[in-house]
This record gives C-alpha cells, sequence and structure tokens, in this order.
C-alpha cells in the first residue's frame, strides 16, 4: 500500500517522552521511524546494545520501550536479540506461548561495527529472523565522541582530535551496509530521515517484514558529537544524502539498488562545513583534505552507482 | 530402576540434558568441553528433544544468547571451559545480576597461558565472585546428578541465580566409568517445567530487562541478589533431599569422608577427591586418623557449615587446583581459613597447590599432603603455609 | 581396598588404541564389573605416540589419576618398543601383549630386562585375513582379555556378539569377520 | 499491568524488582524532560495546516496527533530542540526563550 504519513501517525507510538536523550537527537527519531513501521497489532521484542540510546531509554525504574525489552551489553545486541529469537521458536513449537513476535535490535555504530561486530556478524549469518538497526552517528557519543570505524575521515573526535600535526581521524569509513550484504542476508538497507519519512518507512517496513536477517544502516546525526545546531537535524540528513556522503540504497536478496539519484550532486563542504568536526578543514592550506575527501566520495558513488547497475563498469579487469 | 550405564562424565551432562529437554541451549566448542554440544546436537538432530540450538560464534555470543533466550522464558542450557568462560566473563556478571537461572556444564580446564587443555580449576574460580551458583563434581555420577539439581536450585523462585556444573577436563569429562541413570520420564517430572513470573515473550506483561541503574537503586539489586545467593544454599539441601528420595543418593553442601573423628583432614574440590579417599582408606589401614571435606556448593559458600565439621580436626590441608596470585595460596584456601576464623582452638591450616594444568595426582601424593599434616601435629610448627604439591624444585641448601 | 586390575594401553593417534581400551571397558562393564576407560590427553595428532587406560574391578572405583604400575600392558604398535618405555612401571606378576609377527622370546630384548610374562599377537595377519583389513583393535582387545582374564572367554564372546549387532546393525556383513578375528586372536596369542 | 511506577528513591531492597525489571512499559513518560528546555516551540494553529510533517522529526515523541492533526506541544517532554521548527513548510512554529 502507498505510504501515507498521515495513516502511519494514527498509529500509537512505540517510543515514549521522557527519555534522556540530548535535544535534537537523532537516535529516537530513528527509533520512532523503524517502530512506527510495525503493524499496529504486532507484537516486538527491542534490544539494543548499550550506548546513549540504552542509557538513556531505560534509566531505572522508567522505561521509554512500550515493547518487551533487553539490554544485556555493548557488544552483544545481535547475540542477545538471537537468543531471544531462538526462544521465541522454541516456544511456539512446545506450545508454550502462542503469539507471534517482531525482534528489533539497535545499536550505535560503535556497538555495530566496531566491539559488536562479531556478534552482529554472527547473528546475521545464522539468519535470525530479526532487524538489526544501526543507528550512525559516527562516534562513540556515549562515551564523548571517541572514533570508530564508522566515522568519517578527518573528524575532529577525542580520540582523532585535529592537532598541529593531525588532521583529525586519519582513516576513512568502513563500509558496513556492503559488509552485511555479503553475509547473503535476504535484505540489508542504507537510509536516513528524508522529508516524509517514506524512504525511511519503507525499507523498515521490509527490513521487519522480511522473513530471516535484516540489517539498516541509518545516519542519525549527533548534534553534540558533530557540533552543528540541533534544529538543523533533517538538513544535516539532507545535505548527507545530496552529497552522495549517505548514499541511499537498498541490497534486495543481492540485488542492488540505489533509491535515490540527487540531481545535483553538491560538493562535499556543503555536508561538512556545518559541522565543528570539520572546522579545521576549512583553515588555509586545508584545501588538500577536503579534496582528500571528495574524491574518496565520488570513487565511493561510482562504486556504488556499478553495483547498483546505474553505470556499468567500463574499467572493470578481473 | 535405576538404569545402569557406563558414559564419559561429558557424554553424561549431554543425557541430562537431554532428558530435561530445554528450549533452547546455546554454546561454542571448546575443548574438553566440545562434546556436550556435539551430543546434544546430535540429539536435535535425531528428534530426541525439541530444543532450539544455536551454534553461535563465541563463548561470548553464547551467553549473550543465553541472557536474551532465558530472559525471553525460555530454559536456556550451555556448556564451556577455560578461555570460553573467561571469554563470558563479562556476561556472566549480566545473567546473574538480571536473575537469569542459566544452567551451565562447565568442564575445568587451565586457563591461558601457556595454553593448556587439561584440567585445572583456575577458569570457574576466576567465575566465582559473578553470582553464579557453583557446584562441583567429583565424578561422570555426580557430574549428572548436580546438572539435575542445578536447575532447580537455579530456577526456584526464592534463588533466581544462574548455575554452573563443574567437572574436571578430561579426568571424568573423557573418562568412561559406571554410572546410574534415572529414567527420563522421572528426570522430566522432577525437574519439571519453566515458568518464570516475568518474560520478555509473555503476551500479557511486556518487561524490560536490563536497565541502567543508578547509585539510588543499584546497591538495593546487589542486596536482593545476595539474598537469592543465601536461599541457594537452603534450596539445594531441599533440592537434594528430594532427590535422594528418588534415586537414593544423598547429596549435601559437602560430603564428609572419615572425617568424623579425624586428627589430619584435607579440604578438595572435584575429581581428586576420588584419589584422596582411596589415599584415606590406605591411611586408615595403617592406623592413621585422616578424613576429607569435599565442596560440593563452592556458591554459595557454607562457611559456618564447614566450620563446624572441621572443628575438631588438628591440621588441615586446603587443596587447591588454581593459584590466586595473591602470594597466599589459593581461592579455596582464603575462603575455608576465613570460615574458620574465630573458631576456637582453631585447627592449623596450609594450603596446597596441586594439580595444574592437569598435573596428575595420585594416591602417594595426596598421602604426601597427609605426612606433612602429621608433622605439623607432631611438632605443633606450621612452617610454610603456601605450599605447591608435585612441582620439581631445587632441593633446599 | 577391593583389587582393581589396572591395564595401559600404547598405540598411536589414528590406530585405535583409545577405542580399544573404551570397548574393553565396555565388555567388563557388561560384564557387570565397574570399569573406567580413558585416554591421556594431548594436542597431538595422527602417528603421535597415545596412551590409554583401563581399570576394572569388582567395587566401585574412585582414584581419578593415570596409570604407573600396571598389571598388564597392551603394546598396539610394535614399532613404539623402540621409542617408548613400555615397560615402565609394569608389574612383574603381570604381563605385556604385543602386536607383532615375531614371538616374544624375539622380542624380550627390547623390553629393558622386563621379567614378567611376555606375549606376541600377529593382529595385522589376523585382522588381515579376517577382515581383509588391518584393523588391530579387535585382536588386541581379544589378546588383552584372555591374558588378563579379567572376565571369562566365553562371556567375552558373548558380549561381542551382543556389541558388534548393535555397533554394526547398519552393516551386518561385517560381524561375522569381528567375530572370527576375536576368535582367532583367543587362540593365537601366545 | 502496572500503571505508575511506584519505585522511587525510598524503597527498601526488599521491595526492588529483581534484576531491575520494569513491567509498567513506557512509563518514562511519568519522568518529565520538559524543564531541559532553553527554548520553547509555540505553534500557531491558525496557520497550522496539519501537514504532520513536524511529528516524526520529533526526538521526544512530543508533537500528540489525533484524528490526522497535530495537537498542541507535550511540553512536559519536549525539550526544545527546534527541529520541528525547521521542517514546518508553513513556519507556524515559533522558538521563543523559555519564560518569556
Amino acid at each position: 500500500m502507498a505510504y501515507n504519513l498521515k495513516k502511519e501517525l494514527a498509529k500509537p507510538e512505540r517510543l515514549a517522552g521522557g527519555h534522556r536523550m540530548c535535544a535534537g537527537c537523532g537516535a529516537p527519531v530513528a527509533v520512532r521511524a523503524v517502530t512506527r513501521a510495525l503493524k499496529e497489532e504486532d507484537k516486538a521484542v527491542i534490544g539494543c546494545a548499550t550506548g546513549c540510546l540504552e542509557v538513556s531509554t531505560f534509566m531505572y525504574p522508567y522505561t521509554a520501550w512500550k515493547d518487551s525489552f533487553i539490554h544485556n551489553a555493548f557488544e552483544n545486541a545481535g547475540a542477545t536479540v538471537s537468543g531471544v529469537e531462538a526462544a521465541h521458536k522454541a516456544l511456539l513449537r512446545k506450545g508454550k506461548i502462542k503469539d507471534d513476535y517482531k525482534f528489533i535490535a539497535f545499536g550505535g555504530d560503535g556497538g555495530t561495527a566496531d566491539i559488536g561486530f562479531q556478534s552482529l556478524s554472527g547473528a546475521m549469518e545464522r539468519g535470525h529472523d530479526m532487524v538489526y538497526v544501526c543507528y550512525d552517528n559516527g562516534a562513540y557519543m556515549n562515551t564523548g565522541i571517541q572514533r570508530s570505524s564508522a566515522t568519517p575521515q578527518y573528524a575532529d573526535t577525542t580520540t582523532t582530535p585535529a592537532g598541529t600535526v593531525s588532521d583529525g581521524k586519519p582513516q576513512g569509513r568502513k563500509d558496513l551496509a556492503a559488509i552485511i550484504a555479503n553475509h547473503n542476508i535476504p535484505y540489508v538497507a542504507q537510509t536516513t530521515f528524508i522529508k516524509n519519512f517514506k524512504d525511511m518507512h519503507e525499507k523498515s517496513e521490509k527490513a521487519i517484514y522480511t522473513e530471516g536477517a535484516a540489517f539498516m544502516n541509518v545516519l542519525a546525526p549527533c548534534p553534540r558529537g558533530w557540533r552543528y545546531p540541533a534544529e538543523d537535524l533533517m538538513k544535516m540528513c539532507e545535505l548527507a544524502v545530496e552529497t552522495c556522503f549517505w548514499p541511499l540504497f537498498e541490497v534486495v536478496n543481492g540485488e542492488w539498488k540505489l533509491n535515490y539519484m540527487p540531481k545535483n550532486k553538491l560538493p562535499i563542504e556543503e555536508f561538512l562545513k556545518p559541522q565543528g568536526r570539520f572546522k579545521h578543514l576549512f583553515k588555509k592550506g586545508n584545501e588538500h583534505l577536503i579534496a582528500n575527501i571528495q574524491a574518496d566520495i565520488d570513487k565511493r558513488w561510482e562504486q556504488l552507482l556499478v553495483r547498483c547497475g546505474e553505470k556499468s563498469n567500463i574499467k572493470e579487469t578481473v | 530402576m535405576a538404569i545402569r550405564e557406563r558414559l564419559s562424565g561429558n557424554e553424561a551432562v549431554a543425557t541430562a540434558m537431554r532428558q530435561i529437554n530445554p528450549d533452547v541451549m546455546a554454546a561454542f566448542p571448546i575443548t574438553p568441553s566440545t562434546e556436550v554440544p556435539q551430543y546434544f546436537s546430535k540429539y536435535v538432530a535425531d528428534g530426541l528433544v525439541d530444543t532450539e540450538f544455536v551454534p553461535v560464534e563465541s563463548e561470548h555470543s553464547a551467553m549473550s544468547a543465553c541472557v536474551g533466550s532465558q530472559a525471553a522464558g525460555a530454559r536456556t542450557f550451555t556448556a564451556t571451559s577455560s578461555c570460553g568462560l573467561a571469554l563470558m566473563h563479562e556476561i556472566l556478571y549480566i545473567a546473574a545480576s538480571n536473575r537469569l537461572p542459566i544452567t551451565m556444564a562447565a568442564i575445568n580446564r587451565a586457563l591461558s597461558g601457556p595454553i593448556n587443555i587439561n584440567a585445572d580449576h583456575s577458569d570457574t574460580m576466576g567465575s566465582r565472585d559473578a553470582g553464579w551458583i557453583q557446584i562441583y563434581s567429583e565424578s561422570n555420577q555426580e557430574a549428572y546428578d548436580n546438572f539435575i539439581q542445578a536447575v532447580r536450585i537455579a530456577e526456584h523462585k526464592d534463588v533466581r541465580l544462574p548455575a554452573m556444573v563443574c567437572q574436571d577436563g578430561f579426568i571424568t569429562s573423557h573418562a568412561v566409568e559406571n554410572i546410574e541413570l534415572i529414567e527420563d520420564d522421572k528426570v522430566k517430572d522432577f525437574v519439571g517445567e519453566y515458568y518464570p513470573e516475568n518474560y520478555l515473550l509473555n503476551s500479557d506483561q511486556n518487561l524490560s530487562v536490563g536497565p541502567y541503574d543508578s547509585p539510588a537503586f543499584y546497591m538495593e539489586h546487589k542486596r536482593l541478589q545476595v539474598e537469592g545467593m543465601r536461599n541457594a544454599k537452603r534450596v539445594a539441601l531441599e533440592i537434594a533431599e528430594q532427590f535422594e528420595k528418588m534415586t537414593g543418593r544423598k547429596y549435601g553442601l559437602f560430603e564428609e569422608y572419615r572425617l568424623d573423628d579425624a586428627d589430619a583432614a584435607i579440604v578438595i574440590i572435584n575429581s581428586a577427591a576420588g584419589t584422596a579417599k582411596d589415599a584415606i582408606d590406605k591411611l586408615r589401614e595403617e592406623g592413621k586418623k585422616v578424613g576429607l571435606l569435599k565442596i560440593r556448593l563452592f556458591r554459595s559458600f557454607p562457611a559456618e557449615e564447614i566450620a563446624e565439621a572441621l572443628k575438631h580436626v588438628k591440621a588441615i590441608a586446603v587443596m587447591d587446583r588454581s593459584d590466586s596470585f595473591n602470594n597466599q595460596g589459593g581461592p579455596l584456601n582464603a575462603e575455608v581459613k576465613s570460615a574458620l576464623y574465630g573458631t576456637e582452638n582453631a585447627p592449623k591450616i596450609i594450603n596446597y597447590i596441586y594439580g595444574l594444568g592437569g598435573r596428575d595426582v595420585k594416591v602417594e601424593n595426596i598421602e604426601e599432603v597427609y605426612a606433612s599434616l602429621f608433622e605439623i601435629i607432631k611438632t605443633g610448627n606450621t612452617g610454610e603455609t603456601y605450599r605447591y604439591l608435585s612441582v620439581r624444585e631445587q632441593e633446599a641448601q | 581396598m577391593s583389587k582393581i586390575t589396572e591395564i595401559r594401553w600404547h598405540g598411536r593417534g589414528g590406530q585405535g588404541a583409545k577405542t580399544a581400551s573404551l570397548l574393553l571397558a565396555d565388555v567388563a562393564f557388561n560384564t557387570g564389573k565397574y570399569v573406567q576407560g580413558f585416554p591421556e590427553y594431548g594436542p597431538e595428532r595422527m602417528g603421535a605416540p597415545i596412551t590409554a587406560y583401563n581399570r576394572i574391578s569388582e567395587n566401585k572405583i574412585r582414584v581419578h589419576s593415570n596409570i604407573y604400575d600396571p598389571e598388564f600392558v597392551v603394546v598396539v604398535d610394535e614399532t613404539l618398543l623402540e621409542t617408548i618405555q613400555v615397560t615402565k612401571g609394569l608389574k612383574k606378576e603381570g604381563a605385556i601383549v604385543i602386536n607383532t609377527e615375531k614371538s616374544p622370546e624375539e622380542v624380550k630384548g627390547l623390553l629393558n630386562g622386563y621379567e614378567g610374562n611376555v606375549f606376541t599377537i600377529d593382529a595385522r595377519k589376523i585382522s588381515e585375513a579376517a577382515l581383509g583389513k588391518y584393523f588391530p583393535n579387535t585382536p588386541m582387545l581379544a589378546a588383552i582379555v584372555k591374558v588378563s582374564g579379567v572376565m571369562p572367554e566365553e562371556k567375552f564372546i558373548e558380549e561381542m556378539q551382543h556389541s558388534f549387532e548393535h555397533k554394526f546393525a547398519s552393516k551386518p556383513e561385517v560381524i561375522e569377520g569381528n567375530m572370527n578375528a576375536l576368535k582367532t586372536a583367543l587362540q593365537e596369542v601366545k | 499491568m502496572e500503571k505508575k511506577t511506584n519505585i522511587n528513591e525510598t524503597i527498601v531492597w526488599q521491595d526492588i524488582t529483581p534484576g531491575g525489571d520494569i513491567l509498567a512499559s513506557g512509563n518514562s513518560a511519568e519522568f518529565k524532560t520538559g524543564d531541559w528546555r532553553t527554548d520553547k516551540p509555540i505553534v500557531d494553529m491558525e496557520k497550522c495546516i496539519h501537514c504532520l510533517l513536524c511529528v516524526p522529526v520529533c526526538p521526544d515523541t512530543s508533537i500528540p496527533v489525533e484524528d490526522g492533526k497535530r495537537l498542541e506541544f507535550d511540553y512536559d517532554h519536549c525539550k526544545g530542540c527546534g527541529v520541528c521548527a525547521k521542517v514546518c513548510p508553513v513556519n507556524c512554529i515559533t522558538m521563543v526563550p523559555e519564560g518569556k
């Protein structure tokens, strides 16, 4: 059925207010968008890696989660939710429970791409019927903005500070969505908050209602870690997409598909400029650093276009 | 009637698992516990159980999946050893503090390094403060009996704590010995079904598990957790009594062997206790008053009962199959000593570190220990209290 | 303390000495005995010398150490005589059984002056004749049963018949060969 | 089902929930984060076209919807981030300093 925001918003919210996330945080917006794709009548168990989202939404004796919820540790949301899913299968089979449940795990980029990477890989490879959502804010924000493997190149973080002899994080980003896609699971998507959330909603719906393991990589800006004005949340997402820093795509049963082609691909400066973590790049003499980022973005974008069949790879040699 | 069988220790616990038919088993292979998930996955493959077996990619994920599964409302088992248990370490605490009665077969093996695949207790002793109930087993029979009882102790509403049932790697895990099995239906009736009060998949009542806990509440949660561990002692005895009614096999918090009138005693855990019993019988034939106390329930630690059982003894050797590297002795030594602190005319106590990394323990080695105890009784001089048994060393000048 | 018969096996990884020790525990168990069967474990792979043990008794066995002064030793691979001191601790009132085509007198020189009884058996010949393949296990098992006297031969034959029927339920054609190997071995050990 | 949390900082260990389990789902609503605000969104309902674009962008679930129309802000929980004001296509949300 065609996406209708009004209709979707008529459903009861699954994340209550009163949680302790920062004003303007992208993570709860991601949670609301994903869980909105659950059918109203469907039950779910939500799991969460340790991180901002977990400690702020489930601070004893208050939980913001309206569904059953489990937090275990930083690095094991994949394994934990696979355990819940296995229990569900067993208890249904034994007739001890009757209801069907959906299983969704949330983790930040640290809990997903780094410390929780093995646990996630195992859960995806085993094919548990679950969705793992990485809300990527590009650093370990919970502990105070330390670099992760998802931190963009040259970002100034508290463990890759820009200094007189440092340009910030030397390495580029790990391509998590592609890595998970290579697990040959039925559904992988990359998305973020754009306009009326159509892209994110449809992907969430597919991820939840695809049988087997599904993975979503969601850009979730962090005003504190990125150092931009909190009210610009949606603007940051839009710039990430329009500069091709964060392309929107999905991989359905191994088929790559581009979901959005910017009419005019914006230069990466547009995305970098509003963010304090890239301020040092705009000092005189650092133009080559921005050029490096642009070259990397362009390369990855071209590769994605080829993968998605938007462009033939004329240079390909085997 | 009991079923006369011969099984290795690993097959014995796997058999208990099959008879109980848990909802979920999540495990990763590690020597010497590997056979347990192997046997179990064969039971799954042959339809002897309808358990969901989760072949995880590490022990860390094994314990993580166990936490998710047990919280979801499923009776969940696992098995591991050594480095595998160490890799689970963080999550062991979470399982316990979340009050999730997971049951684990812990097949004792030395911790690296250097890497060694043979028995000692450095693995489970390293987990002793994680909040798990720990039950130790001398033989395959005890490993089997203890596993069946552990599930009930763990799940008891006054306890609600995970339990590990320990036995010595290879020495009992891979040794085929006689065993008396209980009929499948009797085990099923004894253990019963798992019906937790609250669980994630309860459609009548949602549940949130694993909060961020501020200083305002954390300590109350810990104090409540301690109460579960305190209750474990009483519950273990209640369940042992029911078990005895079913099988005729008696279990307590610990076993006393010819201890009543003993002048010299050793305190010991797991398989070497059997070897020590042979040494005791031999020495008793020579008229020597020797005995032993074999600890079954190490967590919670039955300190008062142990002190009572040992108070008449003149000299005690506490036998540790792992070291604490505190320059004072092993973990069992510390516990037994503090249990006896304040006892009037407290016995003299020495500690022996023995059997590390599978160093074999012979009847003669135990006889040496008793000889040193009699020397202490004779001279009144305890001498060095922190000793190593059967270690090669330079002769004293 | 009751008498415990202690047996030590020497073989090479992959030859089945461990399996043979477990089989011996099995048949002894089936005749109503208390048993232990256990290998000494290390990370060794195929071909490395391995040791396995049996304890057999009328009473419950509690001791959990290796066996240092066995009553009987079984050598599944005669090349081990060159490299391993197979008679170490072996009681002189006991015996050693060796898989070789040689006679006891011929191998005695390799046994470090062992004074007890020496038995040999050509397990290769027996196995190949009866089974068409080299499985030293079965003949060696029969040989040690005969030499040690841990159970009557008839009882052993009867138990092994049951055991093979169970073990080879899916390929009954090999049962007869195995039984023949056992019976020949019982006669030929000397 | 427990409607309201009866756990507070006077609770004794005997009464606290084992493991920190919480049965009252979504009870964080009892915790007011509205006093975190320094700027406050004011919606001009006259101008609002009820496109609802402001609703999904709210990190604090503080824009209730009823019968396809947005209601007044839930000031008990709104932290005043201003994301809603930025996405409003008809500029009917204004941020004003708190307390004015």
